[in-house]
């Protein structure tokens, strides 16, 4: 080990210092003053290794990935230093893994390195301090298409519509009750034996509208038959239905 | 830093070049004062302006006093001919878009016709912003109570949307797939 | 407006002091094609930034490339003196740099495979040092598990340090070589 006795002890003390395991791994190899590429990788973990044990002979709370970057160090280590020639391949190619990682570390710190170089604006050099604005912007065209205008169209309509459907439509149907009151009120005024028909309100325009209101009279009808308000005959299926009262019946019986 | 190669005008041209460093990266007008403070004492830095200005006479950038101090600015000659300008086209707010669109399908149209079938009311500066873009005119009155404006799509409408003219705007009856939705009279219960 | 004096570079005086004028203005690196489009045509404006840019040698204010542009900068030897007076942002930390050279490398580039690279985990302070500065910039994502946002470098960044292009960094091949003094913090004896 090329380290001298002294660097293990200052390095424990400045972990806080590396921006993680790797970090320190680059920092042990090129104490070894070699080219990356020719690092002693078996020289590197014991370092390593020892770094991490002096740290945690102080400091129990080392960060995770410390400890595994030190537990897969001891893992390359024992592979390094195996007689079985398959497991040592492994271990050559992980080792070689991990002198690339470390070049290519290496080679971005460099880079920054260079960067920071530079002659860095408002550091080393200065753009101008007030630049002029020349530009002027002109807003007063307009952005048209069709295709917005059709949505807006689309849009506006839908609103509307919705708007519509939601107020209630009004009820145009005749009610059973409506019926009922209606045939109440009309039958001590007619004639024996009168159509069903008859008793059907004023003014329904649509088919849907007089059959509705056949239906609602002819429950009623039933309705008020069975109170023996009034009496309804029908001669045959399907033929008229006939209203009476029954003052008629009494006149009739009688 | 400061060597002392004299230029022109008898000043050492170190002293010339930290002025011009000085007036270009300063975002505010420069003082004399202020540039004092980085020459060596008993350097008059008044004259060094002058010197600086005298230098960029005539060129595209100038040294001008302003506020007290000395700014670089460009020559007023060359101004327009920099100054670009940057159209940015603006669009109609959704409201008069929708009375654009509505105007264009049911013209001549009243204003209250408009306001019941986009079923709100239409402002004024709505009116106006159409107007003054020239994609609307009034059109003849309706002969009916009050004998309200009839309002139409005018040529510069077709020419915006880059229309031959309104019958090549989509059929209404292709815009509506559900007929339910955007049905004119009042709703009609369902038949039996 | 465009006399037909000509310097002693042989190009018209008026171009010249056009040119001046358009870069001066300008807060952004300016591309020759934007000052052809001011000159007349068939002017090589490439011709005339390399008058400007010689007429400007030596002087207290150069014209340097920049982001596929050219601009005005202050001459690097008179730093020390100007920031004196001018206010000057703080440097970046080292992680900051480390994880910026990664990002211009590597570019477009993942958080996580920056953070492979470093063998370390990218804090949210680097992060918001980078992009504050507008430094960087995401690009998209990368189309693989979970989609993560790629990192890029931004024009700002070619400003910031001085370069033409991403071309124009040093070869990855080239940085191997040991930087001269590193001045990381893990102080490293000068022969341990």
């Amino acid at each position: 080990m090329s380290t001298s006795d002294a660097a293990p002890q200052s390095l424990v003390l400045q972990l806080d210092g590396f921006e993680g395991p790797l970090d320190l791994l680059l920092d042990l190899a090129r104490r070894q003053k070699v080219d990356l590429a020719r690092i002693s990788i078996l020289d590197l973990v014991e370092q390593f290794l020892a770094v991490i044990e002096g740290a945690r002979q102080i400091r129990l709370e080392l960060a995770a990935d410390w400890l595994v970057m030190a537990a897969w160090l001891a893992w390359l280590k024992s592979r390094l230093l195996l007689p079985d020639a398959a497991e040592a391949e492994a271990g050559e190619e992980a080792a070689e893994a991990l002198a690339a990682r470390l070049g290519a570390l290496q080679a971005m710190r460099a880079a920054a390195a260079w960067l920071g170089g530079r002659p860095l604006l408002g550091h080393d050099v200065f753009a101008r301090g007030a630049p002029e604005e020349l530009s002027e912007i002109d807003r007063s065209r307009l952005l048209l298409d069709l295709p917005g205008l059709i949505r807006a169209y689309l849009a506006a309509r839908r609103r509307a519509a919705a708007g519509r459907r939601y107020r209630p439509p009004p009820l145009t149907l005749w009610s059973v009750k409506e019926a009922l009151s209606r045939l109440g009120s009309l039958l001590g005024s007619l004639p024996d034996w009168t159509s069903l028909e008859r008793f059907l309100p004023a003014g329904l325009a649509s088919p849907l509208e007089q059959r509705a209101a056949l239906a609602s009279t002819l429950v009623a009808g039933l309705e008020l038959a069975r109170g023996g308000t009034l009496r309804l005959r029908q001669e045959a299926p399907f033929g008229p239905i006939l209203v009476a009262s029954p003052a008629g019946r009494a006149r009739e019986g009688g | 830093m400061m060597d002392d190669d004299s230029g022109a005008d008898g000043l050492p041209e170190a002293h010339l070049r930290l002025a011009e460093a000085l007036v270009f990266a300063s975002a505010a007008p420069v003082q004399a004062r202020a540039l004092a403070q980085l020459l060596p004492e008993d350097t008059d830095a008044d004259a060094v302006l002058a010197a600086l200005r005298a230098r960029y006479a005539g060129r595209g950038v100038e040294l001008v006093e302003i506020a007290g101090g000395v700014q670089f600015r460009t020559a007023p000659d060359l101004a327009p001919l920099l100054r670009r300008v940057i159209a940015i086209p603006r669009r109609l707010p959704r409201a008069a878009m929708e009375t654009l669109a509505i105007i264009a399908y049911h013209q001549p149209v009243t204003r209250p016709e408009i306001e019941e079938i986009r079923g709100a009311a239409l402002s004024q500066a709505t009116l106006d912003a159409l107007l003054e873009a020239a994609l609307i005119a009034p059109k003849g009155r309706k002969e009916s109570p009050g004998r309200p404006t009839l309002w139409a799509t005018t040529p510069a409408f077709l020419a915006q949307f880059g229309l031959p003219g309104l019958r090549d705007l989509p059929r209404r009856e292709d815009l509506f797939v559900e007929p339910a939705a955007p049905a004119d009279p009042p709703a009609e219960a369902p038949d039996a």
